[in-house]
């Protein structure tokens, strides 16, 4: 048996944290400990680079899969496995931790041990949700996380800390508990269909659901996602959380946790609910286009930095959402290309704002000024990080970007054009920001004001050298990613084009009443029941659709001139079969 | 002419009702104690009328027990009374609302 | 039939007399007046043995256990704090009052929908306490194992609460 | 080869940035400077070798890596040297070494560590535009593009302290991103109509259909979306608000980003994309009537101002509007003819204004110069030649330039753009020599140097001073004996000047003997080259034949005329009301009050910009989304909700009362209820 | 002589008679002497625990009456644990108090005796007389601190009701004696199944008036109005007993009744029941939120508790059968967890019960407060914890019977209830105390018991495939 590499990400932080737990907290153990949390999470973040040299970049497939039955009764396994899409998420978790614990290095005072306990048992929630392929084990990660980012925010945090912290996990908790009754559904769905339960993703994957089913399953998974994400108008928790929590709480709420809303819509709103997804994919752009837009000018106003960051977070996940709503190739591999840089950025900005509230104990812009002249150091990589964030080209932040509005303009030219309007807006709020905190005279409360520490050195660094990587080299990161993108959104057009075929009311089988038993997953579809499994993978034709040629394009845009685009109402999706023809013009 | 088990049934009922009634309408501990006898005893002639209906020994023979079970009841009962009356001097059930929200 | 209603009216009014006093003293009176009156219809329905004990148990023992607390306590008479103590539960008394009316109507709708099961008693009862007996210790045997358990636990119950010196025992 | 063009000044901002602190003044200019030359050095050789080449297939590709792929787009880092991007190199990296000599001298004030980020920044510059120059598509052209802001914010910004240059800096860099906005969503447009950003095969695409006549089709929105871009970079109408303000940048900086290179990216946008934009004749035309009311607008307001580098950034603002005329007419070879004499002369004069700062220690105000003639006599004439050279007057760059674009105007049947141009081609004689003479002739104005911001009267912006404060401004304060220019900058100067002079040889026209060999080396880069088009029949006709037609030629000559006269009676002009008669300058000033004042505020431009957009923006999103939609709707009814639950609970809370009877009424009550249902079912 | 008949009742039997056993010890006691009780509680229930494993799949029975099928061993099992973390917890409290040892002792091992009957009783009768047992005994248990006058009023208001609501329960039981000639439950089963068309009304009162029994037992609203009460006023380790045990031996005997017996009347009872879960999880929760008294939230998460069984109850299918009993059994660990802890603050002249009192627990018991969050969170329903397998299980029972609107009601409550625990959470980590440490400190048996507690919260909720195909087992042989 081969070395269960992805088991050993998730439980390397457990184990470093049940160590910590017997040790001793005191002045003298400290030191000790923060150390050990530190290797710890480098360990786990080699080891992700590990995988990623593992990794065939070349297979559209999952990989490193380790399977072990663990509720067989309800077809539940230990499944994990990682494509093109985790895998970089993976590494980015494991990139962002180590520097969260040294952003964090001076500041957490108190209850250190706890804090480096918490963090890294955070670190393995957050590899669990990437590397999970069951839905149940999906779940218990996606809902085991919220409780130490609960502490992280709640103990280390500011001043509204507990009102930030519940709110945090209130509102996440409410729209996941409805997608858990959704998975639930789903392995019910199963059953029906073939005798056994599974909650098994490729499993699932393969369900024929029913229209309204669809409708409802995606919108349970598509609010849990949209509150993590947080897409508008489900973002206020997002700007207390970021505002309350620590450093290191930020940096990793901000680069990984709500990575994971736009993951799960990637991974499983999209092509477990193919047809529903593309009915509801024009108002999940429009969404994301008010984000990007309304993100941006809140953020514009904030008086505090942290919040403005928070709020900038809601205009650039705006854009991931925009990307995998245009589900093309673009669209979703410059989604996923930017979740990572977001992560990059945003977490080196949080970093950098966490490292002035260290000095200063403020947040207020308005407390800044001229901090260019006593810390040039710190400003120049503020600088960059900012650049990148606006996403200017040669840095990371312009790739994904590009690649997004690429995809969207080809799904929906208006949409595209909108998300656009944030180039301008980011480069607003940001530099305005960046101004008033480093130009302009030094006030005499920042005149004294050290430069980069060693240590804040090495945190800084690698944000840095990243940003320029991943702008330089984006192929490095693409290519893993795009043989997985390809799959999936192949694997959504055709689910969306093959007619569901029941109607009408769900098409329940009375309580009580033996549910029509299928013989078993490899036989061939049963034609007579509602449900069946679709066993056609993937055909050529999908395959086609990505590219197309010039003709059809110019076809496209003639009529997307002549009239605007007409999405199929939600009724029609209830009432009706799915057919290509009611699908939005981008998707056909 | 005989009564039937319904009347018997019905008479029960009555008594029952009265019983429940009982619980509500005195604000004296040991008169609701004994509407709860009053229920148990209504009780008990059902099942006796059921017994005898059936032409079984049943009826009585739960009748017996439900009669241990009502002292039973009535013993731990009063033992509760008396402590309450020790800490409040009043047999009131209202006056013992400490306990609320 | 005149048995019956004779009985039944006593021991209709006496137990409306009984939540009606205003005195526990009567009331308990009262409800052993009650209890005759249902032992009187035991007797009709060719049960003598839970007759008897009716009166034995219930009457004798059971209702004199309650005599015994209504003396101890000296009870004052009820509602003398009522003034106050009426709003602590406000209406409980109507609402319960009517419930009881609502209770009964759906009793008695039930009841005289009944179906094969209000005819007149067949023939043959079991009246012999030796089948009585033999059942108790037969098939009831568990039954009346458990009694014992249960007396058991309301004996020692009625001690721990009832008892009067407490090891700390300041609130009385 | 050609990677090394860019890569050297990189080289230099990253030595420059990393050591700057540790290193002194001389080694960061020296290394600044180094790399620049060394980059010019590779560029002449890369030039020459192709010259070399046959002029069909002039053109030397570099593909340095792929970029980025996604499905069916990708895009790679490639480099591409043709005659136009040859041009191009050779004035960024050329007047580039000059200004970064220029500059060792002019930013010797600074600190070690300021001087070596200056020149870094500069450095960078540098890279940055030759990249733009170089891509050979649209990405990474645009990798140069926003590079080449985002040192055009740094470097106006430089002095940080001042909050003028920092929102300056700002203002260039978020206006700059409103056009890049068009631009980017031009660029989305072609990849999705011609499926690659390479400009050879778009132009290769879009030669095999007609020019776009009918209709305003894809072509003229792409092609529009793109200008929209060039009027951000290129500071034109109605994006050209932020380059006036840019002069709070070191003039230096000035004279290299926002005179002679980046602000002609958009230009050269256009003329790198000949092709595309020759199939849009309607787009063309927006560019045009753009670039001309430019042209006009910009040299009204430069008549009127104050600052000496107000002034030239108006003009600059003109000059482009001049390059987007050639533009839009389709004199694209005319267009970058001026965009070469331009980079000359402007540059010139920018150097010789920051020359005459730098010797009154930060002095920008006009009315507050004057007889610096004696005192600096190489910045005199130095700028004098240029002066004459923006004019138009014969014999000089701009004549041949400018007069250029005119003809083809005229002579593409725009008679109304021709008449404007000639306007404006008169407004620039006068409001340069009102410069020249009002700096350098006539008599100083009394007010010492060093409270000239005290007695500034300019409204609006407060002349700013060039230099920071703190350091620098004593060195040569109260101006009783002025330096004139260091020979770091003396150097400059000359080359400049006689740049000015005889750049415009290189495109001497027929009509005067000439050969017009610039024009014949950048003809093939604006159109289909014919080697990689061998199997495109249809190749399309250039819109400007050179004609040997006696008529043209007459034609010609006859225009030639009629602007030198403009070009002359606009320096007489200037002579009159500035030189001779200064109270007949006033009295016009006061007889057109109000046409003064409109002048004077920039026809309130930022005033409207303010008004209408940043303004209402502001509030909208303060007011109206954060505290009204955010705060109040959004949060208001997340906390609304955990509120009513919060109150339900106070309210069931209650019904537990306490009182057991109470408690047996809710027992009651639910059998009652359940008994009830059953019985009623 | 054979003994093959009693052999269903040898794990109550060790019970009952270890409590025998308590008392008689405590009339050798002297007064002032220590005396080991609770070790002989745990002799008991250990003893009761090693009959019933030898009893799995063996289908006896005893006296037609008791049937130690697998699925009344599996309610005894959750009772064994409940007992022995009872009898853990209550250690300190009873020194602590000088409550009589002996009775106190003997009272919970005749209640575990009694709810081990109930769960396994397959007679109308026998389930009445082990209701009685056991309520009785923990009415006494409730009140056994006689000098406090909120815990006699807390025993007074359970009586009372306990009473009023079993006569209805008797009631019912006669009813169903008269509709069917007997008060097994097979027979009961046999008769309702033979008939067809719409059930008599007197066969409806008799179900319903058995419902009401039952939804009192398990406080299903609107018959929980004495559960903050009695909850409250009990010493904790009482409360966490109650909580836990008589719930599950209430929803075990409501299992067989209207899964068994009444099955037939389904169509009847469960949308009744139906209103019922949705009531009882809605106030449950909702209520809980205002509480400032630990112990009276949690009275109130306790049942909201209940309206998740009822779900598991109303949806009645083969999951839902499993699910009541694992649920059963990981909110028994978790809520008598809480409860220890509670138990353990507890300072006698001192309760340390309001909310305020947790303020900075962290600081001065970091492992107390560790484990409180453990068992906050796991009935909350957070992974990995057993709460969080338990509602997964239910809700997939709802899922499955068709009941969206119950499960959505469900997955809804269980967020607002989410934020009452973490009150406590955020009391006990983020909020600095008023005073500084006045906590016990914590008797090594009661901790063990409490790491005992937590380590099943995180095998039930890491590893449950064992319990869940026991509790799959279980409900296999009965249904």
């Amino acid at each position: 048996m081969t070395f269960p590499i992805l088991s050993s990400l998730v439980l390397l932080p457990i184990l470093g944290a049940a160590v910590l737990l017997f040790m001793k907290e005191d002045e003298h153990e400290t030191s000790l400990v923060r150390n050990i949390a530190l290797v710890v999470s480098v360990l786990v973040f080699a080891e992700t680079l590990l995988l990623w040299s593992r990794f065939n970049p070349a297979s559209p497939d999952f990989q490193f899969i380790e399977r072990y039955e663990w509720i067989p009764a309800f077809g539940i396994s230990y499944f994990v496995g990682v494509d093109g899409i985790s895998l970089l998420l993976l590494v980015l978790t494991g990139f962002l931790t180590p520097l969260a614990l040294l952003g964090s290095w001076e500041s957490v005072h108190k209850k250190t041990k706890a804090f480096c306990i918490v963090v890294l048992l955070l670190e393995s929630a957050m590899m669990g949700v990437f590397v999970s392929l069951d839905l149940f084990l999906f779940y218990v990660f996606w809902d085991a996380m919220l409780i130490p980012m609960y502490f992280l925010i709640g103990i280390w945090g500011y001043d509204r800390r507990v009102y930030a912290a519940v709110k945090f996990l209130l509102y996440t908790l409410s729209g996941s508990v409805l997608m858990l009754l959704a998975i639930l559904t789903l392995a019910h769905l199963h059953y029906v269909a073939t005798g056994a339960y599974s909650f098994d993703l490729l499993r699932l994957y393969t369900l024929q659901i029913p229209g309204p089913l669809q409708f409802w399953g995606f919108l349970a998974f598509a609010l849990a996602f949209a509150i993590k994400v947080p897409l508008f108008p489900f973002h206020t928790w997002l700007p207390d959380a970021h505002v309350e929590a620590p450093t290191a709480g930020s940096v990793i709420l901000a680069g990984v946790l709500l990575k994971m809303g736009t993951y799960g819509l990637v991974r499983f709103a999209f092509p477990l609910f193919p047809a529903a997804a593309v009915a509801f994919a024009p108002y999940l752009g429009i969404l994301a286009v008010i984000g990007i837009i309304y993100g941006a000018l809140v953020a514009m106003m904030q008086p505090d930095m942290k919040k403005l960051v928070a709020y900038s977070s809601v205009s650039h996940l705006g854009f991931v959402v925009l990307g995998i709503a245009a589900m093309n190739t673009q669209g979703v591999q410059g989604a996923v290309y930017q979740m990572l840089n977001h992560g990059i950025s945003t977490g080196g900005l949080f970093l950098i704002v966490g490292m002035l509230s260290d000095r200063r104990h403020t947040r207020l812009i308005s407390e800044f000024g001229g901090l260019k002249k006593v810390m040039p150091h710190l400003v120049a990589v503020f600088l960059i990080v900012t650049l990148s964030s606006i996403g200017l080209p040669g840095l990371n932040g312009f790739v994904g970007e590009f690649l997004i509005l690429l995809g969207a303009f080809r799904w929906s030219p208006q949409m595209a054009a909108f998300a656009a309007t944030g180039v301008i807006l980011s480069a607003t709020y940001m530099l305005w920001m960046f101004q008033r905190v480093n130009y302009g005279p030094v006030g005499q409360k920042n005149a004294l004001l050290t430069d980069l520490s060693p240590r804040e050195w090495v945190v800084l660094v690698p944000i840095v050298a990243m940003a320029v990587l991943m702008g330089v080299l984006p192929n490095l990161f693409l290519r893993p990613i795009e043989p997985s993108v390809e799959r999936l959104v192949n694997q959504v057009r055709q689910g969306a084009q093959t007619p569901v075929q029941a109607r009408g009311p769900v098409p329940f089988p009375a309580p009580g009443v033996p549910a029509p038993i299928v013989d078993s997953v490899s036989s061939s579809p049963v034609s007579s029941g509602p449900y069946r499994l679709n066993k056609e993978r993937i055909p050529e034709r999908g395959a086609r659709m990505a590219r197309r040629d010039d003709r059809e394009y110019r076809e496209y845009l003639r009529e997307e001139q002549r009239r605007q685009p007409g999405w199929p109402a939600r009724k029609a999706l209830l009432d009706q079969p799915i057919q290509a023809t009611s699908l939005p013009r981008g998707l056909r | 002419m005989m009564p039937t088990l319904n009347d018997y049934l019905l008479l029960s009922a009555v008594l029952f009702t009265i019983g429940t009634a009982g619980v509500f309408v005195r604000r004296n501990l040991i008169t609701i104690l004994l509407s709860i006898e009053i229920m148990l005893n209504a009780v008990n002639l059902t099942f006796v009328a059921f017994g005898r209906s059936f032409g079984t020994a049943d009826g009585q023979i739960i009748v017996f027990f439900v009669m241990t079970v009502a002292a039973a009841e009535a013993a731990v009962g009063l033992a509760i009374v008396i402590a309450l009356f020790r800490h409040r001097e009043s047999l009131n059930p209202d006056s013992f609302t400490s306990l609320k929200w | 039939m005149t048995l019956f209603f004779l009985f039944g009216a006593i021991a209709v009014v006496a137990s409306l007399l009984v939540i009606t006093q205003h005195n526990p003293m009567y009331s308990v009176l009262l409800l052993i007046l009650s209890f005759g009156a249902l032992s009187g219809l035991y007797v009709l329905l060719d049960a003598p043995f839970v007759a008897v004990i009716q009166i034995i148990v219930y009457a004798g023992a059971i209702m004199v256990l309650f005599l015994f607390v209504v003396m101890l306590l000296n009870a004052p008479k009820e509602d003398t704090e009522a003034a106050r103590l009426r709003l602590v539960a406000p209406g409980a008394a109507q609402m319960g009052a009517i419930l009881a009316v609502v209770l009964i109507g759906e009793l008695w709708w039930a009841l005289t929908r009944t179906g094969g099961q209000s005819g007149a008693f067949p023939a043959g009862a079991v009246t012999s306490v030796a089948a009585i007996g033999r059942s108790l210790f037969g098939d009831y045997a568990f039954s009346f194992e458990v009694t014992s358990i249960l007396i058991l636990v309301a004996m020692v119950g009625a001690v721990v609460l009832a008892r009067r010196e407490g090891k700390r025992s300041d609130g009385t | 080869m050609l990677l090394l063009i860019p890569l050297l000044p990189f080289v230099g901002f990253l030595v420059n940035a990393g050591l700057g602190r540790r290193i002194s003044k001389g080694a960061a200019g020296a290394v600044a400077c180094g790399a620049i030359i060394a980059s010019f050095a590779v560029s002449v050789a890369s030039v020459w070798q192709l010259i070399a080449l046959s002029p069909l297939s002039r053109a030397i590709v570099q593909k340095v890596f792929e970029w980025f792929t996604s499905g069916d787009f990708s895009v790679a880092f490639t480099l591409r040297l043709d005659p136009l991007s040859a041009l191009m190199i050779l004035v960024v990296t050329g007047i580039g070494s000059l200004i970064h000599i220029y500059s060792t001298a002019y930013m010797h004030e600074e600190t070690d560590a300021e001087y070596a980020r200056y020149f870094s920044y500069l450095n960078l510059f540098a890279a940055f535009m030759l990249v733009l120059v170089l891509g050979s598509n649209f990405l990474v052209m645009f990798v140069g593009w926003e590079g080449v802001g985002l040192c055009s914010y740094l470097l106006i910004g430089f002095w940080y302290v001042k909050k003028a240059a920092s929102d300056a800096g700002k203002k260039a860099f978020i206006v700059n991103r409103i056009g890049d906005f068009g631009f980017v969503l031009g660029v989305l447009l072609i990849i999705v109509r011609f499926g690659s950003v390479d400009f050879q095969e778009i132009a290769r695409t879009v030669s095999t259909v007609g020019p776009e006549t009918a209709g305003f089709g894809t072509l003229s929105l792409i092609t529009l979306l793109l200008f929209v871009g060039a009027t951000g970079k290129s500071a034109q109408i109605p994006l050209f608000v932020w380059l006036p303000d840019a002069m709070e940048g070191p003039t230096p900086v000035s004279a290299l980003i926002h005179a002679a290179t980046m602000v002609t990216a958009g230009v050269y946008m256009i003329g790198r994309n000949a092709v595309l934009f020759g199939h849009a004749p309607q787009t063309l035309t927006i560019v045009a009537i753009i670039g001309v009311a430019t042209a006009l607008m910009a040299g009204t307001i430069g008549l009127v101002q104050n600052d000496i580098k107000r002034v030239l950034a108006y003009s600059t603002v003109s000059q482009l509007g001049y390059m987007f005329l050639a533009m839009g007419v389709g004199a694209y070879t005319a267009g970058i003819f001026h965009l070469f004499t331009h980079a000359f002369f402007k540059a010139l004069l920018f150097l010789g204004s920051g020359a005459v700062i730098h010797a009154l220690s930060g002095e920008q105000d006009l009315r507050h110069m004057g007889g610096l003639k004696k005192e600096l006599p190489i910045t005199y004439w130095t700028f004098l030649v240029g002066a004459v050279a923006i004019t138009g007057v014969p014999g000089l760059a701009g004549f041949f330039s400018k007069d250029e674009i005119l003809f083809r105007t005229y002579a593409g049947g725009h008679t109304v753009l021709w008449v404007v141009g000639l306007l404006t081609s008169l407004l620039t004689a006068v409001y340069m020599f009102r410069l020249v003479f009002l700096a350098f002739h006539g008599e100083r104005a009394q007010s010492a140097p060093h409270d000239a911001d005290a007695a500034h009267p300019a409204p609006g912006h407060a002349a700013p001073v060039d230099v920071a404060p703190g350091h620098g401004a004593p060195t040569h304060a109260a101006g009783h004996h002025l330096h004139d220019a260091p020979p770091a900058m003396a150097v400059a100067l000359i080359v400049l000047a006689i740049g000015s002079a005889f750049a415009g040889y290189l495109g001497l026209p027929h009509v005067l003997g000439g050969s017009n060999r610039l024009e014949q080396f950048l003809e093939p880069s604006f159109r289909v080259y014919p080697t990689e088009i061998a199997e495109l029949r249809n190749i399309p006709v250039p819109p400007f034949q050179e004609e040997d037609d006696a008529a043209r030629e007459a034609l010609e000559l006859g225009l030639m005329g009629v602007s030198s006269v403009v070009a002359i009676g606009g320096i007489g002009i200037a002579m009159f009301l500035f030189l001779k008669n200064r109270r007949a300058a006033d009295a016009i000033a006061s007889r057109f009050e109000g046409l003064h004042r409109l002048l004077l505020h920039k026809y309130y431009v930022d005033e409207l910009y303010d008004a209408a957009i940043i303004n209402p923006i502001r509030i909208v999103a303060e007011e109206g989304l954060w505290k009204g939609v955010d705060v109040r709707v959004i949060d208001g009814s997340v906390n609304g909700v955990a509120a009513v639950v919060a109150r339900g609970s106070q309210l069931l809370r209650r019904i537990q009362t306490g009182s057991v009877r109470g408690y047996a009424v809710s027992v009651f009550l639910g059998v009652v209820t359940i008994l009830g249902y059953y019985l009623w079912k | 002589m054979n003994l093959a008949p009693f052999i269903a009742i040898v794990p109550m039997c060790c019970v009952a008679a270890t409590a025998i056993a308590a008392m008689i010890a405590e009339s050798f006691r002297e007064p002032g002497e220590r005396m080991p009780i609770g070790p002989l509680g745990v002799i008991g229930l250990v003893g009761a625990g090693v009959a019933s494993i030898a009893l799995w799949n063996g289908h006896a029975t005893s006296f037609g009456v008791v049937a130690a099928d697998n699925f009344g061993l599996f309610v005894t099992w959750i009772l064994i644990v409940v007992g022995l973390l009872s009898l853990a917890f209550s250690a300190p409290g009873v020194e602590r108090e000088q409550l009589p040892q002996g009775e106190y002792y003997a009272l919970m091992l005749f209640a575990i005796a009694g709810m081990m009957l109930m769960a396994t009783a397959t007679d109308l009768l026998v389930i009445f007389l082990a209701l009685e047992v056991l309520s009785l005994a923990v009415y006494v248990l409730t009140g056994i601190r006689r000098d406090s006058p909120t815990a006699i009023e807390a025993a007074f208001k359970y009586f009372l009701l306990g009473a009023f609501s079993s006569a209805f329960f008797l009631y019912g039981i006669a009813f169903t004696y008269g509709v069917t000639g007997s008060t097994h439950l097979d027979r009961i089963g046999r008769v309702l199944a033979a008939q067809g068309g719409t059930p008599p009304p007197m066969q409806l009162l008799a179900a319903g008036l058995l419902l009401v029994g039952f939804a009192f037992k398990v406080s299903a609203v609107p018959f929980h109005m004495w559960t903050p009460d009695a909850y409250e006023g009990a010493p904790p380790a009482v409360t966490g007993f109650m909580s836990t045990g008589v719930k599950a031996a209430a929803f075990a005997a409501f299992v067989r009744v209207f899964l068994a017996a009444f099955e037939p009347l389904r169509a009847d009872w469960s949308v009744v029941l139906w209103v019922l879960a949705v009531a009882t999880m809605i106030v449950g929760t909702v209520v809980g939120l205002a509480q400032s008294n630990v112990k009276r939230m949690l009275a109130y998460s306790s049942i909201a508790h209940g309206g998740y069984l009822l779900v598991a109850l109303v949806s009645a299918n083969d999951i839902g059968k499993g699910a009541v009993l694992f649920y059963l059994l990981a909110y028994a660990v978790t809520n008598l967890g809480a409860f220890g802890v509670i138990a353990m603050l507890d300072t006698g002249n001192r309760p340390n019960d309001q909310v305020r009192d947790y303020a900075g627990l962290w600081n001065e018991q970091p492992a107390l407060a560790a484990l409180m969050t453990i068992f906050l969170l796991s009935l909350g329903g957070f992974p990995p914890m057993a709460g969080f397998i338990a509602k997964w299980y239910v809700f997939s029972a709802a899922i499955k019977a068709g009941y969206y609107w119950l499960a959505i009601v469900g997955v809804l409550t269980s967020v607002i209830s989410v934020f009452f625990y973490l009150r406590l959470v955020v009391m006990m980590y983020m909020t600095a105390a008023d005073t500084p440490a006045r906590f016990p400190a914590v008797p090594r048996i009661a901790g063990a018991a409490l790491v005992a507690s937590a380590v099943i919260v995180f095998y039930l909720g890491v590893l449950p495939t064992r319990v869940l195909d026991w509790a799959a087992a279980s409900i296999s042989t009965i249904f």
